[in-house]
């Protein structure tokens, strides 16, 4: 399966960057509780096949929108761990010189454009991201990411309609959890399928397991060779299991409102495992994926150390970045 | 007299629990009221009590949630609508500035509105720009709402039932760190939309603040009644209307005011303060009014900095001794109200 | 087909109430040029069947919300000639005392409760006074009527999806002239059926000609009887004619954005005409049609002469009824 | 110099049409942009000139549209979003307040917003509580956002041309009733955003004003001035950045002041300019500042309330009148403006 669609090199870069992004966040899990990142960490482990996948199948070029839970999509992106760590830790070396912390990450040069932290505020930016490619005659497509919840305001309907109504090349990634916060899907939404109700604005769509990279390189694939052939938008619905707590570094399944997943579940819901055992399968060395591994933590742990030791930004700093 | 210690989000919530009780036609919801967390345990309980016709969650959707409250209240409920952040309500601002302030206006008197917006406002733990606002001096602005902001928690007991009984829109803004701010509440107690409160009394200079900076000015006035230099800390507690005559009795008392508001100066809630108090104690102030509030800039997520945008009891020490014309005072030995032990992450 | 679904007296009234409606808009239209009703009107000649059939098919207790273009609304519920002109003229014998005007008619005690200039607005309103419904146990319906155009605001698809989500017993009633001012729907909307969508939201749904009361009349009857078998929402879309330009009395056809009807098509797309020639159809004697006719004139003409005599509200109204 | 007498309607044009000849990347959006109407004509001619690509209509989607000018705008075009109406700018609240004006410094200064937003304001024919309001203090409140207020043609085109080459996100307000004004244009003039102007010169008092007040104050001070009372009329036009100088100054040489705002006091802009005047002008003034705005109510729509409801030429009189220990004017023989000839219904 996975060798029909990616090289083996593709499939080791893919691999490093689901180890960047989930050890990222476990290296979060572990630092946070000395308080020294003093911002709300909304950790996307269990996520991480969702943004990297999607970016796989689409040019540097291509301008994302994220939500607050967007260390993947960042990581996917940049690769920047310095830049990462800096603005966790609140420090100058940030990109946002620790203005905006680990819920407005923002790094337009990598077309990273950015992300908010009120649900579903990105989505209509990607509608001026789309329409300024049409206007100067670019090809590029735009992704927007947001969380299941995002679906239920209103902006993203208005967002829909217009996207549909120019048909610009926008692709609307639902990254569904089935919670928002602590509420089902089934307590806030009054339709059955999201892709049901696209299918009548007349947009492309896929959907599948979250979980599974190959599956969502491939739906994203299937989905953006349609856009190219005809313009129009798309939205890709990827399902996935949030580990841990809503915001913050902690498991919280005995606050009782879902069930922790039993132990053979686990290796189904883990990207990073269920890849692993891919990579694997088509004949990969465990040396190969060790070595990958431990690159990634020492250059993770060169960034936590650099933030560490960064310095703060100076007072005048507040004054900065307001108006030109 | 049943007075009783508890937290300010034990007072949020049995004040609704008694309005609950009292009428049937209250009702609490909004998103993640019922959730294990209770909106930072302040709707504790109610599901339990008054089950899910009376307290529920929503979907994300805060323009159609609010006009959902207002139809409720025109239909006869008493909508109690909790947003755990005001800067979500910046979703709802045509239904509250197009609808809910003009709905009673626009039906010559026909429609009543008794309906309340709880919203938690001003800053947690590294909670940036969009998770920081107050947004007070919107809502007063517009004709046709109550604003209210209790510090203690036996304001957020009496002014939350007092707002529930109110016939008209009161939006109702609650700081974040009062939460956990511990006092006795007497249950029998009223407390009327509409009065200030003086929280502490002297002659040298008056504090006027809102909500959280109550706090900073009452620990400002501690420290400088070490040295003999009374003074007179008011706290606003609804926005509008306001209690004037509580503020320019303090002013023209002591002479001098610093307006301690937790929010942007700019056309704030201070501009109108100090706007009123200039224009009705003309005669009595001995310098003009300074006015403290966040800096001119959006909330940075950054401790240093952030610790910079936000106006402290120092800013309010160093603003009257300028004011007062004495020495700066020794800081070294006190201790001021930090979050860093009390109040830790995630949110 | 008429007698099928209408007793002689229901027609007659259901005449009596469309005759009211366009005669007090015809007389809007004669008397405006003198600048007297100081406020703008949104005139709905051609759509009148739409209010007055739906709720022609509802008890006098369902509550009612519905727009600036609200006058055959207003008139169906109420028959309230004096008020309505008292308000127009914006005079103290209106129902908001003049302070309402044309465009935010109120009339709570008649269930006609809110309406509103800002496109869309009344529309979440109606999920709370369903919402109240429920919360008290009463079987009533709500209807909330809005045009084609509110339906691209996102309260609208937040109201749907709330509605849907709770089976809230609210009618959804679109008063579709395909435009919105002078913009067509096809410039507007990135679907094609609206009627497709609703149905992924489990709505009842029913659709027709606005023009034909008779046909509104039964479509509404099926979906209420839907409604009342297993309690849930449903959207009713109506097509009509609007003869007038967006706000004012006059015609603008050379105004370019589109085209006059032809004459032979004037009898299909007046909803009174139709109306009559089926009741004449029905052997109903023309003598009976005119009798209504006069009546209904003279009570209009006596409301405009009593609104126009009428005082304004003394200066002190202007700071009444702001707060309790 | 190339002077041209033209109506404020045709100076917004102009000012688009010349900014879109100049930058590719100008365009112009929003609903009801290139109907027949033309937003009371000032996007005339624009959409023939420069084709549907560069101006166009929009379904009804405030916030997602405002969202979308965003958007457009950090991807580098230079959006122009018109509104014919600024209260249908309450639905883009929390695009306008939690984003375009916090994104440049969330993002540590990476995004650049060179974004105008233009709505109508104020009184029309009948407008009533839903079409008539103001809100610059709304967007002033919020670090991030200027707000630019033009009277005159000349300052229509001038600040038009500047807001849209400013990099800044841009609110731009225009009084409906404005458009109809005649004056003279200099397409060389630039004028800076955040200055203010002197309307009219004098020694007596300072009105200052916004807006459509400042032709009330004009008004004002001609009548006034025929016995011999100089009133300074002070047109703030840059509601934020502020031009405190040239109002202080002002103030400083008169020693009595009125503030004139188009919009309901209670903390609005009104009350910012009282509060910075007061305390720059402490010593100077001799009368406390007064205030003129809104009543503290919805709008109403019947005339007789509606002329109540409003600020005019007469109060501004009457104001002076009474910081200045005068008798009453007689204003038996003085016309003053009155939409009932000028502008008629329906909007
Ligand atoms: C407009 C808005 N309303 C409410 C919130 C509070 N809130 C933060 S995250 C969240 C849940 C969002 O769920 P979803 O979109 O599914 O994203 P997820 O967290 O599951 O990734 C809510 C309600 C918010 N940030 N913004
Ligand atoms: C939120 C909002 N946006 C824009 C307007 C300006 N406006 C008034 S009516 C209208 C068109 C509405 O069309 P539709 O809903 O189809 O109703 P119709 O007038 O056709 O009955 C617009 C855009 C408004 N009143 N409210
Ligand atoms: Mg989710
Ligand atoms: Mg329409």
């Amino acid at each position: 399966m996975m060798q029909d669609i990616l090289t083996k090199e593709e499939s080791l870069g893919l691999y490093r960057k689901l180890v960047l992004a989930r050890f990222c966040e476990e290296k979060i899990c572990q630092e946070y509780f000395k308080d020294e990142m003093k911002t709300p960490v909304h950790l996307g482990i269990g996520g991480e096949g969702i943004p990297i996948g999607v970016h796989h199948c689409l040019p540097p070029s291509t301008k994302a929108f994220g939500t607050y839970r967007n260390h993947s999509l960042y990581l996917a992106m940049t690769e920047d761990t310095d830049g990462f760590f800096g603005e966790l830790y609140g420090k100058r070396n940030g990109p946002a010189k620790g203005k905006a912390g680990s819920m407005h990450l923002s790094l337009p040069e990598k077309n990273f454009v950015a992300t908010s932290a009120v649900v579903g505020t990105t989505v209509p930016l990607a509608l001026g991201a789309a329409f300024a490619n049409t206007y100067r005659g670019s090809d590029d497509v735009v992704t927007v990411f947001f969380g299941d919840g995002a679906v239920e305001e209103g902006a993203f309907w208005e967002s829909i309609n217009f996207a549909a109504l120019r048909r610009l090349k926008i692709l609307f990634v639902c990254e569904d959890n089935g919670l928002a916060i602590h509420t089902h899907a089934r307590q806030r939404r009054g339709f059955k399928s999201l892709l049901n109700i696209v299918e009548a604005f007349d947009f492309y769509k896929g959907s599948g397991d979250g979980s599974d990279l190959t599956e969502v390189i491939r739906v994203t694939r299937q989905v953006t060779r349609q856009m190219q052939d005809k313009p129009g938008p798309a939205l890709l619905n990827f399902t996935y299991h949030r580990f841990l707590e809503h915001v913050g570094p902690r498991e919280d399944f005995d606050a009782g409102y879902r069930q922790k997943p039993e132990p053979e579940d686990i290796k189904r819901l883990d990207p990073v495992l269920r890849f692993e055992e891919e990579l694997k399968e088509s004949g990969l060395q465990a040396q190969a994926l060790e070595a990958i591994r431990c690159e990634v933590q020492e250059k993770i742990d060169r960034s936590v150390k650099t933030a560490q030791q960064a310095p703060f930004p100076p007072p005048e700093e507040l004054f900065a970045d307001v108006l030109i | 007299m049943t007075q009783t210690m508890m937290s300010y989000r034990d007072g949020l919530m049995l004040a609704a629990a008694h309005e609950m009780e009292a009428d049937p036609d209250v009702f609490v919801f909004g998103l993640d009221v019922p959730d294990h967390k209770r909106i930072f345990g302040s709707t504790r309980g109610l599901v339990e009590k008054f089950g899910e016709k009376r307290c529920f969650g929503t979907p994300l959707s805060e323009d159609a949630m609010t006009g959902m409250a207002l139809g409720a209240a025109i239909s006869g409920l008493r909508p109690i609508h909790v947003h755990i952040r005001v800067d979500f309500m910046l979703l709802a601002m045509n239904q509250i500035v197009n609808m809910i302030s003009n709905l009673r206006y626009m039906s010559g008197g026909k429609l009543k509105i008794p309906l309340v917006l709880r919203a938690v406002i001003g800053r947690g733990w590294g909670q940036s720009a969009q998770h920081s606002k107050s947004l007070h001096s919107f809502f007063a602005h517009v004709p046709g709402l109550k604003v209210v902001m209790p510090t203690t928690p036996q304001d957020a007991y009496s002014l939350l039932r007092s707002a529930v009984r109110d016939d008209n829109p009161v939006v109702f803004l609650e700081h974040r760190w009062l939460y956990d701010i511990e006092g006795e509440v007497d249950f029998e107690k009223i407390a009327p939309l509409g009065k200030a409160a003086v929280r502490k009394e002297g002659k040298a200079l008056t504090v006027v603040g809102t909500s959280w900076m109550n706090v900073e000015a009452v620990k400002a006035a501690e420290i400088l009644a070490k040295r003999g230099v009374d003074i007179e800390v008011v706290d606003v507690r609804s926005i509008y209307p306001l209690d004037e005559e509580t503020i320019v009795n303090s002013v023209k008392k002591t002479g001098h005011c610093i307006v301690a508001d937790y929010d942007w100066t700019y056309c704030g809630f201070s501009a109108e303060l100090a706007s009123v108090i200039h224009h009705r104690c003309f005669a009595d102030l001995k310098k003009p009014v300074e006015r403290l509030g966040f800096a001119p800039v959006p909330c940075p997520t950054t401790r240093p900095l952030e610790n910079l945008f936000y106006p402290s009891a120092v800013h309010i020490i160093r603003t009257a001794e300028k004011m007062l014309g004495l020495s700066p005072t020794d800081l070294d030995g006190e201790s001021f109200y930090s979050y860093e032990n009390k109040f830790k992450g995630p949110f």
